[in-house]
């Protein structure tokens, strides 16, 4: 609380142009060339499909508080829970923090006035809002209802619901990411300020970096794989018919080479944002810098050899198998060393306990149990029982919600005040960061149990012994769906009402913290030269001042 | 500034091709077993490798360019491997010898 | 290493090379970005591509007969013609962005570039003609006409659906290329190209060769490996 | 043998409090026992970052707004040692786990043989001996059991919580899952792979059964020709016959013993003879036809339904092992 009112006098008069009020109207935001402007309208559209695809899952929640299913046919449930997966995995996860975060923040951290192609970034809102669109219209006009991972036969041949305009969008979205993971490569190498060498740039820049490569590597082969299905569906060609020769498990193959990096398209960039909340909330330098940094790397490029774990029962070879299982045990360690490096960057900080580091340890935290129960699924005789049970369905929240939502909720509240150059009230993002830990713990905690006693995920409705379960877990979903709207509502009510904040609230490193809140259109007055290290926090050397208030405590 | 490439060069590239496509078509019509397959891909990989060179200037471009493309070919060399490690043995499943007889050995580790 | 921040003259005064983004600090780096953007953009082509690829050795290794009668189905000649066809359009295009880099006439650059589309048109129309169109006669093209019989395997059909969608894909970048060309004519004649700025032409040749390089291993991989030399 | 007991005392601690589905397979232990040793670690580690997040929490929180904490360095020593650590452990789970996985991927060559076809939303099963269940399968304690499976549509998977087996069941293919039950009772059979609007009721039961009461149950049903003697029956109906006789000598290769057996094809390929290649050569004779005979074999495409494809797989089969033939 001690920084929510202490800078105000510093700001400059509240008439300085900023990109927010350099110019008006509709069309400044919907044909503007900055990328702070673009990373808000992202923010906006995902926010949007993060609410429909969240009453999505409500619904689902509520509807399995009965055995026999509380609210639908199993058909629409079917529905339900695909719509769930599709919107929440294409059009929020992945594009969360790279397209809104990453879209605000690259240029100002490595000081650069722009991205390397703002009309491209523009461009690539636009697909993404057209992709966006045709999924929704798929889902209001008949629904599609083969789950987000669209295997073949049942969604070439026997589905009759809207799988082809709903994976049009999904095609379609993927060149947005195309074009923004271009984007920032090419902003990475090209833009950064003088003296900004790679191991000076923020672990936010190392891992949006990383994710841009599994944007570039991954997303065309997503998108020729739903090419194959569309024209599948409409001409019944049979490329994924085994009747004609056809093999579905090629379907299942192409579809992990890039759904399995997605995962870490969701999680690289909330790890980049905890490696930047950690350091500005202990005031200190990151343990252990280039192993962080060059875990993302190995993390973005082993990502793309262990998609055949998701395979291991789908009748896969089994020494296939057996390079697989081995290959995702190995992905698992420069994971285990990121947690443990942040772990450490703690010891002896100055830390402090604003919303942002709330969100950020709650990620460390739900982060390792995610991960950890990984092992459970890399291991090929236990995954043979957990594949396709609810225990999936808790590990992979774990990881992207436990993970990488906690990671986006931590980051829009840490730039905040740079975004909207407006303080949000401490005190109710505090309560806000410990209704959605319950909440999410309690939801996703007992679906580890439920998968292990053996209940399979995509049930409509399921055995009377598993009840109690699903009960507590939907229990915990309304309390988290409570814990998600009030960010909402504080968040845009500080929009107006909020203090307003200085240029720098948290007293954080980084270039995006010299410039004024909000950061003017043109970014940097002057590009700024970097003459030290990300995170130069002041230290004192232990053995040099044994007296002073820092050390006295250790 | 880009490298200006002489013309000379060009047209030398360009009869290359030509002479490759030839060789290739000329080639198909021969019978030299599982050969023709690897004859014809001998000779795109050479087209390509001269389209690349010179055509696309990687010759005189900087390191970076060329990590991205051998790191292209190295991805799309990651996704048929691995496929294809999959496809191609999964029949060996019903194969009673092989080193399967040697899991037993490996179980008895435990 | 030449890095951007050196703001040059002509960007202090104000009077910036037709062409220049206010993004960056000088034309080099501009011309640098634009290059290693395109790269890039080629490196999510060759996974595109290669998941078709993949798709492709996966269902020839599983139907290796089928895949070899498929591909006799095919017309050589043409396949052969087309692929030279692309190859004489690539030069054309090298020499376009060399006529530019080295500061001849713009009509010397707008001549090679014309000549370019026109190679590339004529093999989009070969395509069309002497070969897709001809199928269609004979009734080998899955899911819009196919005539079964005559020795028509599962096999086959997943063959042709394959030459159809590797080559209708190949195809619709042509388009695409000739898109782009004919913008870049456009630009040309404004002059808005000169030897210090003609990224978009590089750039857009890369482009045009790396559909040439795509056309270079569809060619044997449709219409050769299987050979040639039995039956007639 | 120490381990042995804590796993047995972990596992019943943790069924008694209902955390644990019923073990009844050879294999369910196994399976167990790496879990409980996976859950430590994850319990082990999530306890240790928990505790240290909490420590210097409290120990290292913010005193006044102007504090400067002492640096630290960074070892390459911890650096190394929290790489190498978790390696090692990953190292050990993997082979583990994989030795446990291979073990149970071959069935053991005595096992009794039960058909398994999946359509939307019900599972076919069918016994050697002649009998037919839907969404039941009974089924003897103590003998291995190898189940071959495949879909009529979808992809489904079939999947027995108590035994601890799971297994994709896919259209065109036949894939097969063994387990040997260990105790008597009635255990859950799941879909476990999305098949459509009624996935979630295309579920059923498993009885299994001591090995009298199994005899008596299938002594008590109707009397059925076994699935060996109906697929003789449609390859005499069909007129297969007539070309594969058995002798050798007809214009197609007799098909005594040659299940299971490794085969080279017309294409260059060897495969061995298994359920797929058999439902291959029904459907597309000439993709999988051998060199030494002419390809004049007709397809059954569309002529043979699933439940006639397993009779007359069961049939080849049983022209193959020897020993049943004996029986």
């Amino acid at each position: 609380m001690s920084t929510a009112t202490a800078d105000i006098q510093e700001r400059p008069g509240a008439e300085s142009v900023n990109y927010l009020n350099a110019n008006y109207g509709i069309k400044s935001w919907f044909l503007t060339f900055d990328h702070k402007r673009i990373g808000l309208l992202y923010l906006a559209s995902i926010n949007l499909m993060f609410l429909v695809g969240g009453i999505a899952a409500v619904m689902m929640r509520f509807h399995l508080i009965e055995p026999q299913g509380a609210l639908f046919e199993p058909e629409t449930y079917n529905k339900m829970f695909s719509t769930h997966g599709i919107i929440m995995v294409f059009f929020f996860l992945v594009p969360s923090i790279p397209a809104t975060l990453g879209n605000f923040l690259i240029p100002l951290m490595i000081g650069a006035r722009d991205v390397a192609f703002p009309k491209l970034n523009l461009l690539s809102w636009y697909v993404f809002i057209t992709g966006a669109s045709l999924a929704l219209i798929g889902v209001l006009t008949g629904g599609v209802d083969t789950g987000w991972t669209f295997y073949p036969p049942y969604s070439s041949l026997y589905s009759h619901t809207a799988v082809t305009v709903v994976a049009f969008g999904v095609f379609i979205a993927g060149f947005s990411s195309i074009l923004t993971g271009l984007n920032f490569i090419v902003t990475i190498h090209k833009m950064r300020a003088p003296g900004m060498t790679w191991f000076r740039l923020p672990l936010f820049i190392w891992a949006m970096y990383a994710t841009s490569l599994i944007f570039v590597l991954g997303t065309p082969v997503i998108a020729i794989t739903l090419f194959l299905l569309a024209l599948e569906r409409i001409l019944h060609v049979g490329i994924f018919d085994p009747a004609v020769g056809g093999d579905p498990l090629l379907f299942q193959h192409l579809f992990w080479f890039y759904s399995h990096p997605a995962v870490y398209i969701m999680i690289l960039p909330g790890m980049g944002v905890v490696s930047e909340l950690i350091t500005a909330f202990s005031r200190k330098k990151i343990f252990g810098y280039s192993f962080v940094a060059f875990s993302s790397l190995s993390i973005a490029v082993i990502s793309f050899v262990v998609w055949g774990h998701h395979m291991f029962v789908t009748g896969q070879s089994v020494y296939a198998g057996l390079v697989f299982s081995v290959l995702s045990f190995l992905v698992a360690i420069p994971s285990a060393v990121k947690v443990f490096n942040w772990t450490a960057t703690l010891y002896r900080g100055s830390i402090s306990y604003e919303a942002p580091m709330l969100y950020a340890l709650g990620f460390i935290g739900l982060f390792t149990i995610g991960g950890l129960t990984g092992l459970f699924l890399a291991s090929l005789a236990t995954d043979v029982h957990l594949n396709g049970t609810y225990f999936i369905v808790a590990h992979f929240h774990y990881v992207m919600v436990g993970g990488a939502v906690m990671a986006y909720l931590g980051g829009i509240h840490f730039w905040w005040p740079k975004i909207s150059g407006r303080l949000y009230p401490d005190l109710w993002a505090r309560i806000a960061a410990a209704i959605i830990f319950i909440g999410f713990n309690l939801t996703f905690f007992p679906q580890f149990v439920l998968g292990y006693l053996g209940m399979p995920r995509r049930y409509a409705v399921y055995p009377a012994e598993f009840q109690v379960l699903n009960v507590m877990s939907s229990a915990g979903a309304s309390i988290l769906g409570i814990g998600y709207v009030i960010p909402l509502v504080y968040l845009i009510w500080s929009m107006k009402y909020g203090p307003v904040a200085s240029a720098n609230p948290w007293k954080a490193k980084g270039l995006e913290w010299t410039v004024p809140s909000p950061p003017p259109t043109e970014n940097f007055a002057e590009i700024p030269i970097v003459t030290e290290d990300a995170y130069n926090y002041p230290t004192i050397e232990a053995h040099q001042y044994p007296d002073a208030p820092g050390v006295a405590r250790v | 500034m880009g490298h200006v490439v002489p013309i000379s060069t060009y047209i030398s590239v360009f009869l290359a091709l030509m002479v490759g496509t030839a060789l290739t078509t000329y080639v198909a019509y021969i019978d030299l077993g599982a050969f023709n397959t690897v004859a014809a891909l001998l000779i795109a990989v050479c087209k390509m490798l001269l389209v690349v060179l010179f055509f696309m200037h990687v010759k005189y471009a900087t390191g970076l360019t060329r990590i991205i493309i051998v790191g292209a070919f190295f991805w799309l060399g990651i996704m048929i491997t691995f496929t294809c490690g999959d496809e191609l043995t999964r029949h060996w499943d019903m194969v009673p010898h092989g080193w399967q007889a040697l899991t037993p050995h490996i179980v008895r580790l435990f | 290493m030449h890095r951007g921040w050196l703001v040059s003259e002509m960007a202090a005064h104000g009077a910036h090379p037709p062409g220049f983004a206010h993004q960056f600090e000088t034309v080099e780096q501009q011309r640098e970005a634009g290059t290693l953007g395109m790269w890039i953009f080629l490196a999510t082509e060759i996974l595109f591509f290669g998941g078709m690829f993949t798709s492709y050795i996966v269902y020839r290794s599983l139907h290796l007969q089928s895949f070899i009668a498929g591909s006799h189905e095919l017309k050589v000649v043409f396949g052969a013609t087309n692929t030279a066809v692309l190859i004489c359009s690539s030069l054309t295009m090298a020499l376009a962005i060399r006529s530019a880099q080295t500061g001849r006439s713009k009509g010397s650059t707008i001549f090679w570039l014309i000549l370019t589309m026109i190679l590339g048109a004529a093999f989009i129309a070969i395509k069309l003609r002497y070969e897709w169109y001809a199928d269609y006669v004979e009734g080998i093209v899955p899911g819009v006409n196919w005539v079964a019989g005559g020795g028509h395997t599962p096999g086959v059909k997943m063959f042709m659906c394959f030459y159809f969608f590797m080559t209708g894909l190949h195809a619709l970048h042509m388009v695409v290329g000739l898109g782009i060309l004919t913008v870049l004519v456009i630009m040309t004649a404004r002059n808005r190209f000169s030897s210090e700025y003609y990224s978009p032409l590089e750039i857009s040749g890369l482009y045009w060769h790396f559909v040439d390089i795509v056309w270079i291993f569809l060619f044997p991989l449709l219409y050769l490996i299987g050979g040639r030399y039995h039956g007639s | 043998m120490m381990m042995g007991l804590i796993h047995a005392g972990i596992g019943s601690l943790v069924a008694t409090i209902g955390l644990q589905p019923p073990a009844a397979s050879t294999i369910s232990s196994d399976v167990d026992h790496l879990y409980y040793v996976l859950s430590g670690i994850t319990i082990f580690f999530t306890v240790l970052i928990f505790s240290c997040i909490f420590v210097f929490m409290i120990k290292y929180r913010r005193r006044s707004d102007d504090e400067v904490p002492v640096a630290t360095h960074t070892p390459l020593a911890v650096e190394l040692t929290w790489t190498i650590i978790p390696s090692l452990i990953c190292a050990v789970l993997f082979v583990w786990a994989a030795a446990v996985y291979v073990r149970n991927s071959r069935p053991p060559a005595s096992s009794t043989e039960i058909f398994v076809i999946g359509k939307q939303w019900m599972w076919h099963l069918q016994h050697m001996e002649g009998p037919r269940e839907i969404n039941e399968l009974h089924v003897p304690v103590g003998v291995p059991i190898k189940v071959t499976m495949t879909s009529q549509d979808v992809i489904h998977d079939f999947y027995i919580p108590a035994f601890r087996v799971k297994k994709d069941v896919l259209p065109g293919r036949y894939s097969s899952i063994w387990f040997q039950a260990t105790q008597t009772g009635t255990y859950h059979l799941f879909c476990a792979q999305y098949c459509g609007t009624n996935h979630s009721e295309m579920i059923g039961w498993i009885y299994v059964m001591s090995q009298t009461d199994y005899a008596n149950w299938l002594a008590s049903g109707e009397k059925t020709e076994s699935l060996a003697q109906q697929g003789e029956r449609l390859f005499s109906q069909y007129g297969c016959n007539n070309c594969h006789v058995p002798e050798g000598n007809g214009r197609a290769p007799s098909l005594v013993g040659i299940y299971g057996k490794p085969e080279k094809l017309q294409n260059g390929e060897t495969r061995v003879v298994d359920e797929s290649l058999i439902q291959q050569a029904i459907i597309t004779p000439n993709s999988v036809h051998l060199p030494s005979y002419q390809p004049i074999m007709p397809t059954y495409q569309g002529q043979i339904d699933s439940d006639q494809m397993l009779q007359l797989i069961a049939y080849v089969k049983s022209l193959g092992s020897e020993e049943r033939n004996g029986k």
